[in-house]
């Protein structure tokens, strides 16, 4: 028994050894391919900016929209608890 | 009286053995956690329901003709129920901040040394009288490590559909423990400045890179490891159908009816296999006690490479961020967001660690994909 | 010349059959009282549909290889549609009426009278020449009083499938049959101060009561019948999800999309039980006929029990809500909350009679696993 | 065939005495698992009340809000008719 | 090293062989169409991407106890997937403006004759030495002509399963080349003044009629075609469902969830009979070829039915329209109001080429009947 | 085999009238059918106007609440950009 323990012990232990080897050769090779697929396809910083500049502004206006409809609720519930 | 008799006799009262009581005890367990606790409901919810439904007698509901055995023999049998459930995943999943950051994909790797210490482990347990394991149980025991629940199952319904019950309730239930079992871990391996680093702001990343992003792997996957085509391909026909833009009403379904649907009747098939005769065992024990060593080692080994990783890089990777390498999505990443703030707390590091959190999935599908090669 | 011929011998003009002729004719009554009365139109129009596709002829729906054959095996031989109904179903109660009042079950008890009266009047059929029906037969049959559609199906799929299509069309029917069965017998039990009876607000009930209120009914019908456990688990499993408030995207699945997908399938599933040769039979007569006088039946042994409760209480329990111990949820409490408002215009019995109306679908889920142990 | 009929006459009449009896039995016990359930769990009548009273409250504002809004889109309505 | 040998030895680089990577190529190239040129992306991303699958060395999708494989066996052996989807189709179709002009169902008759002419065309096709097409063959290659995807799939899983794959991509390709097809085609045979002929409005439609097309639809093909009813009937469930107005909830699930889950698994499906041993042959161009001859020749057919009606009609009926009769559900009629427009910038023929469009669809189930009877 | 193929040729050519046939004999008796429906069933010419009528009407409507929407949410995006 003890024998076939030693065994199968050895035989986990090389997995162990053989699947990180993989699992890491194989990530390893993913970074190498997304870099590439980066160097190609990854917007441009000018693309960038020029992506978020109107993103910025209608948040901008878009709090100033709440901020609006805030002060007419509030406005509004002011009004109730006051009859 | 005769008709009385019969009556009794179909009672549960004159046929309960034990070990189905103390099942059914575990089942009510497993739907407490899941109401009280919040532990992973989606999951743990139907399969504590599964697992009362199993263990009653005479009700034959994992017996052929029965709802649950026609459950599992068409869903987790034949491996489509967990290969559905990768696909919503993928479809669920938003690779954006790996792809911003690639490296991070080692922090994935690394994390899965906690399932092959484990196999190892779960070896030499067989030392201990009364345990055995032999190399498929070990390794469907390893996954657990994983810290990805369909993966767990996948493996599990391949190698070992004995131990499916145990090794599903473990993976789910210590993904829902993540919050208790990390912290003190990634505490004890880094330094308060460590824990401190503030990182750069990721890049931004283009639609066509996601879109190619699923079909860079999966092609990788096909060629050096055609073993994790199934885990990985359904991934990929999830993640392809949500980033390409032209099939939203299929991504939509894939995200919600129909993993919804699947999950009610996964997790009802994995409590059927939670019978008393093949959970109430010695090996069960071995189990659990293997499975939070392996979601231990596992985060130590993602901290200890992110710590690294960081020391390569002049500091500019704080090490926390390595324990969402097991998956557990996004339990791990919110954890490490967590511990970030108790010590820096203007240090948002949730996005950062979204990246290592969905290279754990694919690292465990890996994992999954080597040990149906080797030993499956 | 001899492709018009063959074309010929394959048009349904050349091989019709009167009965299937008879039979679709059938089918199209049924949708014409789906689609223009609005008769239970989510069963009553599919299973219109399969009864004429079943009885095309050369078309084969219902043979080996055609579509209805294979939904059928699927869906109703296993038993699994009626149980996805079940769990829906489940989902979509609300209990709440019925926690606030538990005395509601022996009204749900009391109108079980109804299954086991006409269980009696079956076999005394047998009397009738050209009318034979054995236990199990009868057993199907009076399930027709649980006025509960998914139970009625489960219990012929199990105990004589070949009666399958008439029990089931008789079950829907008389349930969209309540508002106009049921008055009279009301009325004819009632004394018109009795219907005037206003009964007091119910109490709230907590989140705590409803969650643990599946478990316990669970925990009871293990114990004592394990029989009925398929429904009822399946039942207490969808409105477990629907009350725990942790896995909300299951639940609302289980409500819709999922019972939607099974309706379809169950309808047409059903509807291809009506072929001519086993529909057209002197007992498809008797079916009809007994399932009226089980549906009558059980609503006056409700009214009777409820007028029993409403002297032992004090008037303090109006004797209508005991019609709606049949279930034929919400018909029948509708029709109560209807007869109650014509004796008293202030009388709003809907939320009492839903205690009895919930109640019924236990009861009759009880009755078919006493039918199980004793006759199946 | 009488005397079949007979037997099963006299075993469906049994049928019937037990299985309302089991029904009976059954929902008997049920009720008082749930009276104890209701016992231990059920909301005492303070809380009720806590727990009702804010409700009541909001249900007030939001007739007020719908009656505010009504106005406004009749005066809108009868703006449009008479141009 | 034996471990690394067997790891070897498990890639798929030591087992390609060169047809599964050009097949793979091939459902790259799908995937291309599908998600960059935006063809029938709902169709052709699960179909590429399954072509991809299918063809991976040992993964063994397709094999006994593979993923695709049992789907390919529950769905597409059974019918069962593409009658569902014809029953979605059904309850998304608004018959309106067919049923406002009943004469547009000639349209939909003649453009038929691009798959019988076809028919004769592949087996002329059988003098090319190399290629050889039995009459079942050519049936289903034939089928293409009727530009409609679930009625192509069912016939050719019926008549020449190993088609499939060839059959169904090309029936989907060529729909999503309508607009490049159809034009020239068009104009070939219309004169400019012609094209400038606008219809007048469509009279308004009762609810009354739309609830009975389907029904009389149904009972036609009943007596006529048997054989058509798998397809026609589902269809008109469809339609009915939606249009009855009383299943509000089975209508919405078949046009959205059902559907979505349906077409996600239909597309592996018929992808994983894209295997390289079934696909990379001589009759695989041939079908190709004929697919196209088979929309040409229909487009053409419906063009000179509409002229043959617009003289008839003393210039009433603008003959594009005749193009829309392949069906191509809304491509065909996208086009010939493009068009349409070309020549005349007021002349909006949508709503006119709607109708042959969906006559269309019941032309081509019709045609899969009459060839399923004679040469099935 | 050009025997063989004569023969096919043939069958397919008699496919192709018989197929052809009964297509258009189907549907031309679904024409028949439809126009039956039609007269039976067909909304009457007054139906139709007084059906229509209100459509048009809130339509009108319809188009003047854009219109008053639009000027307001125009005005406060000018207020917007002013400040
Ligand atoms: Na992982
Ligand atoms: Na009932
Ligand atoms: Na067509």
């Amino acid at each position: 028994m003890n024998a076939a323990i030693g065994d199968m012990l050895r035989e986990a232990a090389l997995l162990m050894v053989v699947g990180m080897g993989v699992v890491f050769l194989f990530l390893v090779l993913l970074i190498a391919v997304m870099q590439i697929n980066a160097r190609l396809f990854a917007p441009s910083i000018q693309n960038t900016q020029h992506a978020a500049m109107p993103a910025i502004n209608s948040g901008v206006n878009d709090e100033k929209l709440v901020a609006v409809i805030s002060a007419a609720v509030h406005q509004y519930r002011k009004d109730i608890s006051n009859d | 009286m005769e008709k009385l008799t019969i009556l009794w006799q179909s009672t549960a009262l004159a046929n309960f053995q034990l070990g189905q009581l103390v099942m059914m005890g575990l089942g009510l367990l497993l739907l407490y956690l899941a109401i009280v606790r919040q532990f992973e409901p989606l999951l743990l919810l139907p399969i504590g329901f599964g697992a009362i439904l199993t263990n009653i007698p005479l009700a034959g509901f994992s017996d052929a003709g029965g709802m649950l055995h026609y459950i599992y023999m068409v869903g987790i049998d034949t491996g489509v129920f967990p290969l559905l459930i990768f696909m919503g995943v993928g479809a669920l999943t938003d690779f954006g901040a790996l792809i911003a950051n690639p490296k991070m994909l080692l922090l994935g790797a690394a994390a899965q040394f906690g399932i092959f210490a484990t196999l190892l482990g779960a070896i030499a347990l067989n030392m201990v009288p009364g345990l055995e394991y032999d190399l498929k149980q070990a390794s469907a025991i390893a996954i657990i490590g994983g810290a990805d629940g369909p993966t767990a199952i996948f493996l599990a319904s391949k190698l070992a559909p004995d131990l499916l019950g145990a090794i599903a309730v473990a993976a789910y239930s210590y993904m829902a423990l993540v919050p208790i079992i990390q912290p003190p871990i990634m505490k004890a391996l880094t330094t308060e400045k460590e824990r401190q680093i503030e990182m750069a702001q990721l890049r931004e990343v283009s639609s066509k890179e996601k879109i190619l992003f699923p079909l860079l792997v999966l092609i990788l996957t096909i060629f050096f490891l055609p073993t994790a085509t199934p885990l990985v391909g359904m991934f990929c026909l999830g993640n392809l159908m949500r980033e390409s833009g032209v099939v939203e009403r299929l991504s939509k379904t894939a995200q919600n009816e129909l993993i919804n649907i699947v999950t009610i009747f996964l997790g009802l098939a994995v409590g059927s296999k939670m019978s008393a005769d093949k959970f109430l065992k010695a090996e069960t024990l071995g189990i659990l006690v293997l499975g939070a060593v392996a979601f231990a080692i596992g985060t130590a080994a993602g901290v200890l490479m992110a710590k690294l990783m960081s020391r390569l890089s002049g500091g500019k990777i704080n090490p926390l961020i390595g324990a969402a390498g097991v998956s557990a999505v996004p339990m791990a990443a919110r954890v490490v967001n967590k511990v970030g703030l108790e010590s820096n707390p203007h240090n948002f590091l949730l996005m950062h660690a979204m990246g290592p959190n969905v290279a754990g999935v694919l690292g465990s599908a890996v994992a999954a994909g080597v040990l149906l090669a080797l030993v499956g």
